[in-house]
């Protein structure tokens, strides 16, 4: 079989030296009764015949090509330099553990010590982890931090929250007895104000003002922010908020239908002790050379057991490192390139298709960054006719929002060219 | 060998990357958007070019221990060889490629991959459904239990408190805990083996569950697993299986038949997807069905050839994630499975067993073996018999990676003193456990001749024994508000 | 610029060191009637913008699958492990220089040892080097050994050898003055006798009376194999040949429009000093442990310029590499089955095409392993109508052999698997 | 650290592959074929599973120094960052799964690829026509005096003689003589320069090239190529320019424009396709139109858009290989053009040329630098000041390696005692080339004061020093017959 090692003189010579005859007299304490014959399940394949199999699955989905994709909706195509999977491909790195033990774990230690001094400058706040599963789940543990912090049973969402990300956070508001709640207006009961910056749709929120609505009613405000925007937009720790959340995708890892992807979590220093999961520090050995370890480990679960802040052992550290190598590629400079070129090109778009007969913005009065909400005529049909043209075109946001029947949210970045946006809209208009 | 930090490379306009232009006139934020909402100074990421972002990443690299080098015989987790064709077939444009939001009709290859996998899983660990969603262990312990939570209350049957051995990792209290529930814990008897003596004791119509691992964290097969079942069945509580020790029969026995409920995998463990220096991985969770209705939505149903999403689940508990799970792992997981086969995933445990065995015989007269008689994929042995040479469990860690192996799982389970875990896997050959023996011999003969040597270990790496106290010491005036030093992020000195 | 390093700080700051205000004096000694402005190429892209352009002419390109694949003709598709392109693709290996300081180079100088241990069990003899370019140079450089070790200057080339090893046989051999013969008599004046088993048609020769006919005549025997068919065949080494050369690509390398692929060469103890290009060898250090080196330079041009054995440098190393990954891959038992298979598949295939109206074995009466070349009635037309439907069939060898109207030969290997041969044969009877 | 061979590891029946059967009937060669054909024995490749053979390989790689790891100085070899995604480049299917006798408009984009590296080449050097069939540098040399020679026939014009410069690259001696040409040597001057009263000494009618590189292998621009090109040209000869160290001066000046009629240029140096530990590269040449007939076959022509090979060339030399040169190296020097452009090519030479005197100012102080003024793209220098030291240039090179930096080219060239040949090229930071000097200094201040030390070195890599003389004695007894220790390849013991 593929991946197994022993020839049977090997077997035989290890059954020998443990004393047994049999493998059977190593499995005694398995009750005859739970015995199984074997698995029902066909027989394993070659290298080649499984790869012939896999790839006729994957040839089973329809691809569209990056500059003619203009959904978004929580994942982006963006330009993904070779560098990062140059970099996540190291054996070195994708084949080793959480790094227990430091002394022969560096490699990874530094590189989410940079990822964690990469989020903190992003968001412009103190500390961040080592990364959390998904975007998702990173706004309920934020959630979770500040119903300890605060010791209050409620949450308010205000705004377009992400809507999976929104059920998320109720499955584990549910767990802890936290109360979820839609609105602007905190109270003395609420623990956290939560909103999304851009928001589901595209559009920019006041931040400052929910932030202060939070803090003045003794709340804590959390952003969900896209990491990209963060080159053009003020970052959480501008605006005042407490803890900064974000789904990490498009800093360079591929859609791969929705996942392994990375959240993000970032923090003021006095909410460092609540964060969730990984944390890594500096530390210095007998030389006093400098090397780094999982810092407050009292946080976690293989020590606080049922008093951690929360239970996430294996995280998302592969995906934090592609991230991290992502952001290193670009620079302050690359990343503000990027995010302005996405959003010279949203905005460009957003005009042109509003000139189609019977398009308009849904929400004129608001500012976007690089994806927008559309009120499209038959948008089903119309999705449908782009994606025989080989378009994959805006995301119909109606299937989640009753009241946004007919809205389109449509997404540009780098790798939307000039011919690609001519040709989406040549096909709109014919 | 150390190396610097990006950040402390970094040099104003370093060869920053070439980036395509916008190629069309449109407003720049400055122009559109109301100043408040612009950020006023960029983020302080490193400026650095290609070749040294490059040069920097293979040195960091080159400074990890990992199985794709070293024996990593890390105790409960599983640490075996990750095929390199999991990684081309996940890398496939056709599902590297796919956008979550596309139409059904577009991704059958990947709903059907996923059902596949669900099938698989079911008859391997005796289940009626699987879902996918969950992104590791912890996050399946907590999804499960979030189901049973919600049977329990469908029935109106509200329960307060959830049973975890003494033995047990530390993500099975803290998921307990997460979803409100008070953990009660459960002892080991004198054979390392859960107490059936306490676990009577402990039993009553609050508990919503036990939870429990087979082979526990000690290596031992739970032998009264199916009276511990109808124990636990009978105050009308769930059994919970941490999957976490799957790899020690696959295709010898399923925790379905011994009565557990409820079940979660580690695909990054027992199914051989790489753990990336600590994920992603996949932790899907295996129901029997009266847990079915309450699966988290979308499940995939498969109708005559046809596959779809089912979002119309009225009792399902939602959702645990965004999208469909760890999708990329999941393609690992299932080229694994059509590898191996049936054949090859019982040979697999067989050999994960054997080889367990085969150490623990070759090492027994070296450390201390709290327990007696045959392991199964992994077993527990103890360095107390070193305490009056002052030599700690951590100790003999630290000499095994000087002498290239990676450690042990020390110190868990916490129920045996100075405990050395070790999980030699089914990938590993005899020569490498013989060598891996040979090194314990000889460590612990330095015990005797020499102790301060192995306090000293380790010394062959990049960098020697880290001091975990006073890194924690500066943390702590650090989160005081009483320093500014970067202990937990990098800080430019001129800020 | 994409691959630079430097900031016009850095830049200023060396100047600086060095004393010279600005670049021009450092290029004094170039004569300004030579100094240009600038290249007379595009400005450069983006890698984001390289890559398109680059994936649009490999777009431009038809590749048939592997297994709709039956054209050989030296370059042939087989099924390449993952564990191949895993290891080649290690930035220590692909990265690396020759290894002239063999302390900082054991790995590349380890398994280059390795691969010369594979290549001399594979053909039977007791030593191979490094490496060459391809089987049509480690041809000609076999005939310049036997050229310098027997003072004689003419080569015999007998049966069908690669049409294109020939000419490159003859433009080396026109260098040195060395006479190309075909026909199977050699004499007093040929230095070597040369043959293909299987030849360029995969009809298999009589080595041994071949051997035979070069030893009576004092000339030397080289055997230009196909490494897979060795499997199955008998060895250069066991019929007495003193050289074996041929080319790697099967083992483990794609077509990849004909390069980089392998040459391998093996001899004789006796000829060993003759033996071109690298050769890596056992060593010792203080400690007796024991390493790697490169053996026996002074057969180099960088050691012996004019005098030496022949003016290879650059090789193909991790060619090499790639090829030992595959047989050590495949152990004997593993390249057993690959021949096997391919050996069977493409008899079953010669019976069903022999069947076909018009269609005869152009050969009978010889025996062949996995190509044969049949007789085809309208060739031309037929093999674009295979192309039509997606199939590569065979080659059209009459392009090099005016003799051969209408032959193609057709190749199988275990990448055809049952159903792609189903398909070619339909498409042909249809 | 060492690591066994693959053959010391192989067990009979560890874990062979999978791999598909015939799955229709069909005879065993056994059958079909005559015995004599049949081998016998199988060959004795190692038996090993994946798991191990993946970690023997992993091990092995951890053994070498690389340019993606350290600093690799090794002057004439161009050892510059090798951009990643030039890989990503050759790897597309529509390259890598090209067979090269697929019909012409199948392979267009190919065709083109070649027609428009040929396009880009033929602008950087100054030439009218390139072919890319050459694997090599050498190759190259080989291929264009295989030209010039049946240029000079086509004129009944029997030349005997090539010179050389006796600071050149073996090679050149060697592919000359491959030629049958007889080699002259050609001495330089005190200032470093070939000497042109030697020059004009070895000047006849019998010459039928003259091999140069400019700048030549100390890193000298020859001031006087163009009175060169006018003696060399006025006898009737060629001039044949070695391209190996081109990567001074893209966009700053070209061969041709200096006269040279045909030039090598060595992709893996100056293009950035990696080294691969020895190959493969590629080594094109271009030539001034008189050479064009003689050009090997088939050259890539291209008629209003569509892309054809010409193999009707009456005058060609004939083929130097199969197909049409190393196709994969290509698309990696293609892709790496593009994404550099003209300005990029011409700041990387200027970045070069900064680099390598900057690095020469700041070890002058150390060494002894033979040559006076500004370098080029590298710089030779000598250990000779070290010598009462009893240090030599290879002592050094071993110290550099201890310090995680690989040693720049020692001995070469031959005119310069204890040379120690330096580049840096333009991928290297300015902060690497600083603790690059740093290492020197330490280095040439250890020889003073501990030189046992350095002639101990290297201490800290997986082997020390080897004796590669005691190495050669072993392999001349078995040569000779006299042993069969297994020298060059490994053997059974049993056997
Ligand atoms: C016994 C046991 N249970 C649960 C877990 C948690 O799994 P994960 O790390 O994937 O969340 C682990 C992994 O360390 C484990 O060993
Ligand atoms: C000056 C010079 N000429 C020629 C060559 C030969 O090139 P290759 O090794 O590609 O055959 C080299 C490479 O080492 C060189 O440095």
């Amino acid at each position: 079989m593929p991946y197994l090692v022993h020839s049977e003189d090997d077997r035989a010579a290890m059954l020998a030296a443990i004393g047994v005859p049999s493998m059977d007299d190593l499995l005694v304490d398995i009750p005859q009764s739970l015995r199984i014959e074997s698995l029902d399940l066909p027989a394993g394949l070659s290298e080649f015949e499984t790869m012939s199999q896999i790839t006729a699955l994957a040839a089973r989905n329809r691809v569209f090509p990056d500059r003619l994709t203009f959904r978004g909706g929580g994942v982006y195509r963006r330009f993904i330099p070779a560098a990062v999977a140059a970099v996540t491909s190291k054996p070195e790195f994708y084949t080793a553990y959480t790094p227990y033990q430091p002394e022969a774990s560096q490699g990874t230690l530094q590189a989410i010590y940079e990822f964690q001094t990469l989020i903190a400058e992003l968001t412009g706040l103190d500390v961040a982890n080592a990364s959390l599963y998904d975007g998702a789940t990173a706004v309920a543990e934020a959630a979770m931090m500040a119903h300890v912090q605060t010791g209050r049973d409620e949450v308010v969402v205000s705004g377009y929250l992400h809507p999976e990300y929104m059920e998320v956070l109720r499955a584990f508001s549910d767990g802890r007895g936290i109360k979820v709640r839609k609105g602007t207006q905190p109270n003395a009961k609420t623990a956290a104000v939560i909103f999304q910056q851009p928001d589901f749709l595209g559009l920019l929120v006041d931040p400052r003002a929910l932030t202060d609505a939070a803090h003045a009613a003794g709340a804590l405000a959390i952003a969900c922010v896209d990491p990209i925007s963060l080159a053009i937009l003020a970052p959480p720790g501008e605006y005042g908020a407490d803890i900064a959340v974000g789904e990490g995708q498009q800093l360079g890892l591929s859609p791969s239908y929705g996942g392994p992807h990375v959240g993000f979590i970032s923090c003021r220093r006095e909410l460092v002790r609540r964060l969730p999961g990984r944390l890594v520090g500096i530390a210095h050995d007998a030389q006093g050379r400098r090397g780094f370890v999982l810092a407050l480990a009292a946080r976690e679960q293989h020590i606080r057991r049922e008093k951690a802040t929360s239970n996430i052992c294996t995280n998302h550290s592969l995906c934090a490192l592609a991230a991290s190598v992502y952001m290193t590629y670009m620079g302050p400079d690359g990343l503000r390139q990027v995010a302005d070129v996405s959003f010279i090109r949203a905005h460009a778009l957003a005009d042109r298709l509003s000139r189609l007969p019977g398009w308009e913005l849904a929400f004129p009065e608001r500012h976007f960054v690089n994806e927008f909400p559309m009120r499209v005529p038959k948008a089903p049909a119309v999705l449908r006719k782009l994606a025989r043209k080989g378009i994959l075109g805006g995301l119909d946001v109606h299937r989640w929002f009753r009241e946004l029947t007919g809205v389109v949210t449509f997404t540009c970045t780098e790798v939307n060219d000039a011919r690609a946006i001519d040709e989406l809209v040549a096909v709109l208009e014919s | 060998m150390t190396e610097l930090l990006s950040f402390e490379k970094s040099r104003k306009g370093a060869h920053p990357p070439r980036l395509p232009d916008a190629e069309m006139a449109g407003p720049e934020p400055a122009q559109a958007l109301p100043p408040e909402q612009l950020r006023l100074t960029p983020p302080g990421l490193p400026q650095l070019s290609e070749p040294e972002i490059m040069r920097h990443y293979s040195r960091l690299a080159s400074m990890n221990y990992s199985i794709s080098k070293q024996f990593y015989p890390l105790g409960s987790c599983t640490m075996k060889y990750n095929p390199v064709v999991n990684e081309a077939a996940a890398a496939l444009p056709g599902f590297a490629g796919l956008h979550p939001y596309q139409d059904e009709d577009t991704v059958q290859g990947a709903l059907e991959l996923m059902w596949r996998l669900e099938q698989a899983l079911c008859a391997v660990v005796g289940v009626d459904r699987v879902t996918l969603q969950p992104a590791a262990g912890a996050h399946g312990e907590w999804t499960a239990l979030r189901m049973i939570n919600a049977f329990h209350h469908s029935r109106g049957d509200a329960r307060t408190e959830v049973l975890v051995p003494d033995s047990a990792h530390g993500t099975n209290p803290a998921s307990a805990a997460l979803n409100g529930f008070h953990v009660v814990e459960v002892k080991s008897g004198r054979d390392g083996r859960m107490s059936l003596a306490d676990l009577e004791s402990k039993l009553s119509p609050r508990v919503a569950a036990l939870m429990l691992t087979n082979p526990n964290t000690l290596g031992l097969f739970e032998r009264q697993i199916l009276d511990i079942a109808e124990m636990v069945h009978a105050t009308g509580a769930m059994l919970y299986y941490d999957g976490a020790n799957l790899n020690a029969f696959m295709g010898i026995c399923r925790p379905g038949d011994m009565g557990f409920d409820a079940v979660h995998m580690n695909l990054h463990k027992t199914f051989t997807t790489p753990h990336g220096g600590g994920g992603p991985g996949a932790g899907p969770v295996g129901v029997k069905s009266e847990l079915v209705p309450f699966l988290p939505t979308p499940t995939v149903e498969r109708t005559n050839g046809h596959l779809r999403l089912d979002f119309k689940r009225p009792k399902s508990i939602g959702r645990v994630r965004s999208f469909y799970g760890n999708f990329g792992m999941l393609v690992r997981a299932y080229t694994y499975i059509v590898a191996m086969g049936g054949d090859g995933l019982k040979q697999a445990s067989h050999d994960a067993v054997l080889g367990a065995n085969y150490l623990q015989n070759q090492v027994k007269g070296d450390l201390e073996m709290p327990h007696e008689g045959p392991c199964m994929h992994e077993f527990v042995a103890s360095a107390h018999n070193l305490a009056h040479d002052g030599v700690k469990a951590l100790d003999i860690a630290k000499a095994l990676l000087d002498r290239d192996f990676y450690a042990p799982t020390v110190y868990f389970p916490l129920v045996v003193p100075e405990a050395i875990m070790v999980e030699p896997t089914e990938t590993e050959s005899k020569a490498t456990l013989d060598a891996f023996a040979t090194a314990i011999k000889e460590i612990v003969a330095q015990a005797k001749t020499d102790p301060q040597s192995l306090h000293d270990a380790p010394k062959n790496l990049p960098i020697g024994r880290l001091d975990e106290v006073a890194a924690a010491r500066r943390i702590n005036t650090y989160l005081q508000g009483q320093s500014e030093d970067p202990v937990l992020r990098w800080k430019s000195p001129e800020k």
